[in-house]
């Protein structure tokens, strides 16, 4: 009941909402925040429900394909809807002061509610062909939210880049869903599957088992993830995303739908664990797309901007994990009793409460500076917005890892482990790298942002945010510290790795983290504390590796002018030689046959005698001779 | 006397009224209506009884031998395409807005031989209700197409000799087939007569693909199979907004129908003979991935749209040469899908034409802010034929594709399975053109001098109502289904 | 000993003659001579046949009767032809072939 | 009262009205074709319920004339399309009389009656000797009929040619006739099928025979490469006598060659394989000359000339297709079949050019233009004729087509078949380029266009029998069923 409950509120807010908001006005915020409430309320109950898988919704049920709208009602699915409904009601409310002013509200709450129902569907999805409609729902309303202020062309190429970038991983994903369908007979059941690459048709040790097969369709499941979570080398959207409303980027695209990726992966973790090349490469994608996002993220001057590559770093830790945990299971480094917990959906519920926070912090700042978003044009708004300013501080801490203290420490921690015991070294290097890289620019933009003194007029003059947009930053921010704690990750049923507070191989990680920690963030102060511009510039980091312009390449290239040539040998030669050739020919034909009509006299009887021999010679000489 | 006959004889009667001088907005509008809702009763009627083999069957005899009857009977399949007919026709009359009414007429002779040719039993009127339907298009391309008079007949021309010289093929190949299958003494038209003696009979499977073969070349031209498929993206940029919405959307499954309801039942192996399945691969790969490219290349609207209306049906292929019952149903979904979504579109895109008179992209933008409600209605249909889920067209391309991985072998890809993954490239790039259309001309900031506001409501509703029907359709794609109970 | 061959060949190219006339010749009122002159060729054959096709020791005489019809109607066709040419020449001033080339295409 | 008798009278009635136009010149054109369109509608009468079986013949006629179903079909089929000629001429009398000498159209109301005779007796004949003689009754009234419009250089042009190939046809005919008659001894059908069917007749002189006679019939129904003479001559013609070549002549040409080939092609025949080879190739050569320069014709009475030639192709393609048992129509069906939906699409066509013509328009293709607004009837109307023309279904022209195809295609003359194709598909180009031309609106403000109500009703008699035959043949296939069985049961 609570599941139907979360799936369809959502949903009839939302088409109440698109359908009829000229008719509805203002009352359409009220419906979309009402609904964001109630599922919020419905997904605590739902905390309580038992396990379950069951129907709730006929789809397609043809022959021995069956697709229904199911639930999969399990601790991952509780844990993540608390996750998404809390986040999705506080960002709701948030939003409620953020786009007092806008125009277009109703349609913003009726994307933000068809968003909350695209979610909770990929939450409580039992199969993959529900997973992958939801997978594309979600996708269709960050298109919505991000292109909000449409008029502005940027909004536009970023909805348009984040939808098309999707694309390409769900083409991989349901080449993925189809290799698994059609290898197990038509069934994507979610527990289903699980048990086939377990004990099943699909196990290692069953006949007709290729491990070729199971590592491509791992990678094509992969290449959903990548997409959605905008892992390396599909992570150019998510940066441009920031062109919608903040709160968006708080709610999607930091907290909740980009995560969805790892949480697909951490439902098909029976898969990615069958193929051991699927995991190291999943690993070493996520590794990659960390340390390169933090690496981006040191150079960049837009607020939201760093927050978006922190958010592709943590999302590519939270690949890593996912990779990591697989490989370390291979080599025997796991834990000794099946482990509920999962460093990857562990940090994936830490960092969501910290990032929106961030976010929504940013968003407050933002609001206050009259929508100015150069952390160099801020400065010295500690004074002018304590609360932020302090909200914001946690956030940091916690993204950072600050020891002991902050949720984000104890997931980075069971991350890294996860790394360290992976086997492969280079793996944990990084994430402890990207970990000092995450110091320093988190710290860096605390610094320039709000310390010091203000270094434009709307910095000057700015206020501190209402009541409204505190209240859900207060909130996430006791979030932040606590979210880690065994009574609270317990209750709301996070997957907080057993062993996370007692690393076995001595302190390693530990030490690691620290050192990482410390250098970062001293590095950050002591380049950047009262300095008006940036004193260190590193283009490569500044330019994102050049990727956009290597892509804007490659789309003209291989997509514009392969369709300019391949237009035109359409026109000419399946044209030309399906249509225009036999016409030609035909209409040549034609011309021929009338000179045959030239109206002389002479001529016809000519023809006419001739063809009077010719039918003679035909019959008399040709015709008998050929036996027919 | 059936109730699918007074279905077929409705809109024909309608347009000779109108042509005799009835008033034409009405009287169209009228019987469409009252069509409309007929089809519904009586697909509402089929669901509810087993909702499997021919129904509503009535069969008046016109020659001996050969055999041949004004046959009428419908299954599920065809009362799908029934309703995507009516439901189109009625969208494409109501759109219709201060045009002679030959507009009018037209519509409902393409309307009414496009239901003929769907509730018919007997090949001979398949095969004829089609071409009747034909006529009407050709006339009002070449008269009241969207171009300069040398241009706009050009065109029609070469849609009508395209389509006439498939037409041809189609009747060899249905000759053909009537002369395999009729039995010993007499020859018939009767499809389920066929049908039976197919199945008592089959065929050399050699022979069925040859028959395929030829069957998929007539019937195939009409669908504009690549590379048979150059009259139809001119013909569709051209054509008067009721004959795009209607052709694209209604009359082109008409070869797909055909392929599905004769060649396939009678020919079971045809497809699945290699060198016809290849071929068959290639084709219709031509069709989504050529296209596909073409599409982006476009910069009109509606050559994107003509064009990828072209390319979509590939994936339609795709599920007839799968041949799996799922495929074929997925085929079926996807025909009323796909001519819920173009008509949508084509209906819009004409809108668009008459008031701003240009479609280039590069002069268009921010239509979004004046004309909400119109840039909603275009974004279901778009993103219909991106294929999104909750549409309808998501349902049919997703059966389609795990139809064709029914016998999947781990490890082993089979030529059909291959072309799936190389079509869901396709998907790829319709979305990649239809969002750069959709970029083009509502995002951004208004172009100064093209201005757009929202048509009067009365003027949405068909929209409105193909949306809606795609809305429905796409999350409960069991409806449809539940009307082709039978395996196909 | 003329035998039917004899006939034949003479016929044939009497037949061949006309038809060479009729080709090759430009006046109207010669090419309607070679006409006649094949319906002639016609007609010896048909008598030779009949001649050398014998019915209870008698010529089959139905080949003979088919002749007379012949001569018949070439006469009927000559009324009728000479008066279209005579039309002919009264417009043209001329019963050249090369005079009737409007009609063409 | 026998049908020899009502064919008699026709002439007869023939006769009497030149006399009358010679004795009485003043008498009304208008009353003097009332006069025969009212004879041969009582012809027609009388026929339907004369006797219809051989034994009702005077004795002497027996041996030389039969009434089986096939003539019987072709008789009223005669008397039915001179019937619509003499009333279209009457449409077409006041342009037609500015070409006549001074302005007198007696022979065009007189000749017809005659060449019906002819026709309906041709339809009878068993012999060679009656073919000819009623062949040349026809060809003779013919020549005449089409150098009527004297004035016009047209017509006259039209009548010379027709005239030096008619009568070169006709002496090909009889050496062929000679050549028959040397091979097996015998002119009646009967005999020559006999014959035919004995080894021991020479082979090479029958074939020679044969070949010279399809030759001089191929000329008679437009056969390729025979098919010259028949743009000119139905562009010259006065538009009914086109009408009645391209539908009464035609129709007898064929009814000639269908018997003909019946005895050719019977059973075990020594030169059937090569009759048939020749027909196939003949009749795909014939539909693709007719169809192929039609596609650039600017006038639609040469282009429905060339249509003709093209429909013939078709017509020689049915009966190179020997009976099949699973098809009720045998090739001569067939063919009567086609010829009998050809009549009313082709008069239909013909009569809307007599009515442009009448109208003062002429008939090229640009003048049809507008015709949609001018007259929508007329429009409607010619739109179903032509659409008919080019074999679209629901029309009588699609069922003729569709039989030969079947034909073809289930005795596998694939390349035939393929010709066929081709030349039907070109016909859509050519034909719907003239509908296209009925609809177009632009620059055109020319008058209405005004017709009189009896206009109006034969027309749109014709154009329902048009869609009846199209939608409704079995009548038309129970007339000519019995057809089929007697011939079979004789061959």
């Amino acid at each position: 009941m609570p599941a139907s409950i979360i799936l369809l509120l959502p949903f009839f807010s939302a088409l109440v909402i698109l359908l009829g908001h000229r008719q509805l006005k203002g009352a359409a915020v009220l419906i979309s925040v009402g609904s964001s409430i109630i599922a919020f309320l419905a997904s605590l109950v739902f905390l309580a429900t038992d396990d379950d898988n069951k129907l709730l919704l006929p789809f397609i049920d043809v022959a021995h394909f069956h697709a229904g709208i199911d639930v999969l009602i399990d601790k991952q699915s509780r844990g993540m809807m608390f996750i998404v409904s809390f986040i999705g009601m506080l960002v709701h409310i948030f939003s409620l002061g953020y786009m007092k002013d806008d125009e277009a509200k109703p349609r913003f709450f009726g994307a933000l509610s068809l968003f909350m129902f695209s979610m909770t569907g990929i939450v409580l999805a039992g199969n993959l062909i529900m997973m992958f409609i939801f997978w594309e729902l979600v996708g269709l309303s960050s298109y919505l939210l991000i292109g909000h202020w449409y008029q502005k062309a940027s909004a536009a190429e970023a909805c348009k880049k984040a939808f098309l970038t999707n694309r390409i991983g769900d083409f991989g994903f349901m080449i993925g869903i189809l290799l698994l369908l059609g290898a197990n007979a038509g069934n994507v059941n979610l527990l289903d599957l699980k048990t086939a690459f377990e004990s099943g048709p699909l196990r290692p040790e069953a006949p007709g088992y290729s491990a070729g097969f199971t590592t491509v369709a791992a990678l094509c499941i992969f290449l959903g993830a990548v997409g959605k979570s905008a892992q390396f080398p599909l992570h150019v959207w998510l940066p441009d995303a920031m062109e919608g409303p903040t709160p968006v980027s708080a709610l999607i695209h930091a907290a909740t739908m980009v995560a969805a990726g790892v949480y697909m992966l951490v439902r098909v973790s029976f898969l990615v664990a069958a193929s051991p090349l699927a995991a190291e490469i999943i690993a070493g994608i996520g590794c990659i797309t960390a340390l390169m996002a933090a690496l981006m993220a040191t150079q960049q001057n837009d607020i939201k901007r760093v927050l978006a590559y922190s958010t592709l770093s943590q999302l590519g830790y939270m690949v890593m994990a996912v990779g990591a945990v697989a490989m370390a299971a291979k080599h025997g480094h796991g834990p000794e009793a099946p482990d509920p917990g999962h460093p990857a959906m562990f940090h994936l519920y830490t960092h969501a409460f910290f990032k929106a926070m961030l976010f929504l912090g940013s968003g407050a700042v933002i609001y206050a500076c009259h929508h100015e978003q150069d952390i160099w044009k801020m400065g010295g708004l500690r004074k002018h917005m304590p609360v932020t300013f302090y909200t914001f501080a946690i956030g940091t801490a916690a993204l950072m890892g600050f020891p002991w203290l902050t949720s984000g420490f104890y997931s980075k921690e069971a991350v890294l482990d996860a790394a360290f015991n992976s086997g492969w070294r280079v793996l944990f290097i990084g994430g402890a790298v990207t970990a000092a890289l995450t110091a320093f620019y988190m710290t860096r933009l605390l610094i320039v942002a709000f310390m010091g003194k203000p270094r434009t007029d709307s910095a000057h003059h700015a206020q501190e945010a209402p009541m409204v947009m505190i209240l859900p930053l207060t909130i996430l921010a006791i979030f932040s510290i606590f979210s880690a704690w065994d009574g609270f990750a317990n209750s709301l049923q996070a997957l907080k790795p057993s062993h996370i507070n007692a690393p076995g191989e001595g302190h390693t990680v530990l030490i690691a983290s620290l050192i990482a920690l410390i250098a970062g963030a001293g590095g950050a102060i002591f380049l950047y504390r009262g300095k008006d511009k940036d004193p260190v510039s590193i283009k490569l980091f500044a330019n994102k590796f050049y990727f956009d312009e290597i892509y804007a390449v490659i789309v003209r290239v291989c997509q514009d002018r392969v369709a300019w040539i391949v237009t035109a040998l359409e026109r000419v030669f399946v044209d030309g030689i399906i249509a225009r050739l036999p016409s030609a020919i035909v209409a040549r034909l034609g011309a021929a046959t009338r000179m045959l009509q030239g109206g002389h006299l002479q001529g016809y009887t000519f023809l006419l005698g001739g063809g009077v021999i010719a039918v003679i010679y035909l019959v008399v000489f040709v015709l008998p001779r050929m036996g027919n | 006397m059936s109730v699918l006959e007074i279905i077929i004889a409705l809109p024909l009667l309608a347009a000779l009224a109108i042509w005799l001088g009835a008033p034409a907005h009405a009287t169209s509008l009228g019987a469409t209506l009252l069509n409309l809702l007929i089809v519904l009763v009586t697909t509402v009627q089929y669901a509810g009884k087993a909702a499997t083999g021919l129904a509503f069957t009535y069969s008046r005899p016109i020659l001996d031998n050969p055999s041949l009857s004004f046959a009428v009977g419908a299954d599920g399949v065809s009362l799908i395409l029934a309703l995507l007919t009516t439901l189109v026709m009625l969208a494409a009359i109501w759109q219709i807005q201060d045009r002679p009414a030959i507009f009018y007429v037209s519509s409902l002779l393409i309307g009414g031989g496009a239901l003929g040719a769907f509730l018919t039993t007997d090949v001979f009127f398949i095969y004829a209700f089609h071409e009747l339907a034909l006529i009407p298009t050709f006339l009002m391309i070449a008269l009241h197409g969207r171009a300069e008079p040398a241009q706009r007949k050009a065109v029609a021309w070469k849609a009508t000799i395209y389509l006439g010289a498939g037409s041809l093929v189609l009747l060899a190949g249905l000759a053909w087939v009537v002369l395999e299958f009729s039995g010993g003494s007499k020859l018939t038209f009767d499809l389920e007569a066929l049908r039976n003696q197919a199945k008592l009979t089959p065929l050399a499977d050699a022979k069925q693909a040859q028959i395929f073969f030829v069957l998929l070349l007539g019937f195939g031209s009409l669908v504009s199979l690549f590379p048979f498929h150059s009259w139809a993206a001119p013909a569709y940029a051209t054509a008067p907004t009721p004959v795009a919405m209607l052709h694209s959307g209604v009359l082109k499954k008409f070869g797909l129908y055909g392929l599905i309801r004769i060649a396939l039942p009678l020919l079971p192996q045809g497809p699945h003979v290699e060198w016809v399945q290849n071929a068959l691969l290639l084709m219709l790969l031509g069709n989504i991935l050529v296209m596909g490219l073409v599409t982006i290349h476009a910069h009109r609207l509606d050559d994107t749209l003509a064009n990828s209306s072209v390319m979509h049906m590939g994936y339609i292929f795709l599920g007839i040469a799968a041949g799996s019952d799922i495929a074929l149903k997925g085929a079926v979904v996807l025909m009323f899908a796909h001519g819920i979504s173009i008509a949508l579109l084509f209906g819009l895109c004409g809108r668009m034409r008459n008031q701003l008179g240009t479609l280039e992209y590069n002069k268009l933008g921010g239509l979004a802010t004046h004309a909400p409600a119109f840039t909603v209605l275009f974004a279901f249909g778009a993103f219909a034929s991106i294929g999104l889920p909750g549409l309808t067209n998501f349902a049919g391309e997703v059966m389609i594709f795990v139809g064709s991985f029914t016998d999947f072998k781990a490890g082993v890809m089979s030529n059909l399975q291959w072309t799936v993954i190389l079509a869901l490239w396709g998907v790829v790039m319709s979305a990649v053109y239809m969002l750069r259309a959709y970029r083009n001309i509502f995002h951004g900031s208004p172009t100064t001098g093209l201005f757009m506001i929202d048509p009067a409501f009365s003027q949405r509703v068909p929209f409105i109502m193909l949306a809606t029907t795609l809305l429905v359709t796409g999350c409960c794609p069991w409806l449809l289904l539940n009307l082709m109970k039978s395996a196909l | 000993m003329i035998t039917l061959g004899h006939y034949l060949v003479v016929s044939g190219m009497l037949f061949a003659l006309g038809l060479a006339g009729v080709i090759a010749r430009r006046n109207i009122i010669i090419v309607y001579m070679c006409l006649e002159m094949m319906l002639s060729a016609a007609n010896l054959a048909l008598v030779g046949f009949s001649r050398f096709h014998l019915v209870h020791g008698l010529p089959d005489y139905t080949a003979q009767s088919l002749v007379f019809f012949t001569i018949t109607v070439a006469a009927a066709e000559v009324a009728v032809g000479l008066a279209i040419i005579v039309a002919l020449f009264r417009s043209k001033q001329s019963v050249d072939v090369e005079s009737v080339t409007k009609l063409q295409g | 009262m026998s049908v020899f008798t009502i064919e008699a009278g026709l002439a007869f009635l023939g006769l009497v009205l030149l006399l009358v136009e010679a004795f009485k010149p003043d008498i009304c054109r208008r009353t003097l074709g009332l006069m025969a369109i009212a004879g041969t509608a009582l012809a027609l009468v009388l026929f339907v319920f004369a006797k219809h079986d051989t034994a009702s013949l005077p004795g002497f006629m027996q041996p030389w004339h039969q009434l089986d179903t096939l003539a019987l079909f072709y008789k009223g089929f005669a008397l039915v399309i001179t019937i619509l000629v003499l009333w279209l001429t009457l449409e077409c009398a006041p342009y037609l009389t500015r070409f006549t000498v001074d302005g007198k159209l007696a022979e065009m109301f007189s000749l017809p009656l005659i060449v019906c005779a002819g026709m309906m007796w041709m339809a009878s004949a068993r012999d060679l000797v009656t073919v000819f003689v009623s062949l040349e009754l026809v060809t003779v009234s013919f020549y005449v009929l089409v150098a009527f419009a004297r004035k016009s250089a047209f017509s006259l042009e039209a009548g010379v040619k027709y005239l030096i190939l008619g009568a070169l046809s006709t002496g090909v005919l009889v050496y062929g006739i000679a050549w028959i008659y040397g091979a097996t001894g015998t002119m009646s059908f009967d005999g020559i099928a006999k014959a035919l069917a004995n080894p021991a007749t020479n082979k090479t002189a029958a074939l020679f025979g044969a070949a010279i006679l399809l030759c001089g019939l191929g000329f008679k129904v437009a056969a390729a490469p025979f098919h010259m003479w028949v743009p000119d001559v139905y562009q010259g013609a006065p538009t009914p006598v086109t009408a009645f070549l391209s539908v009464g002549s035609k129709a007898a040409g064929f009814v000639v060659l269908t018997r003909a080939l019946d005895a050719f092609l019977v059973e075990n025949s020594i030169i059937g394989t090569e009759i048939q080879s020749l027909l196939l190739v003949a009749g795909s050569l014939t539909a693709l000359l007719g169809s192929l320069p039609a596609m650039f014709q600017t006038s639609v009475k040469r282009l429905l000339a060339y249509s003709s030639i093209s429909h013939a192709g078709y017509l020689l393609l049915a009966l190179a297709c020997r009976e099949s048992p699973r098809f009720d129509l045998s090739s001569g069906g067939v063919v009567a079949f086609y010829l009998a939906t050809y009549l009313p699409m082709t008069v239909l066509g013909f009569l809307g050019l007599g009515l442009m013509r009448a109208n003062g328009l002429g008939e090229d293709i640009k003048d049809f233009a507008g015709l949609a607004k001018r007259n929508p009837l007329l429009a409607l109307l010619m739109t179903v004729s032509f659409a008919s023309l080019a074999g679209l279904p629901l029309t009588a022209g699609f069922l003729g087509k569709l039989f030969v195809f079947l034909g073809l295609a289930d005795h596998g003359y694939w390349g035939a078949l393929s010709c066929a194709i081709i030349a039907a598909a070109t016909g859509f180009y050519y034909y719907f380029k003239t509908v296209l031309a009925m609809f177009t609106t632009e620059g055109t403000d020319a008058p209405a266009l005004k017709l009189s109500s009896a206009t109006r009703a034969v027309a749109g008699l014709l154009a329902v029998a048009i869609l009846v035959l199209g939608v409704y043949p079995k009548p038309l296939q129970k007339l000519l069923k019995p057809a089929s069985a007697t011939m079979a049961a004789r061959n």
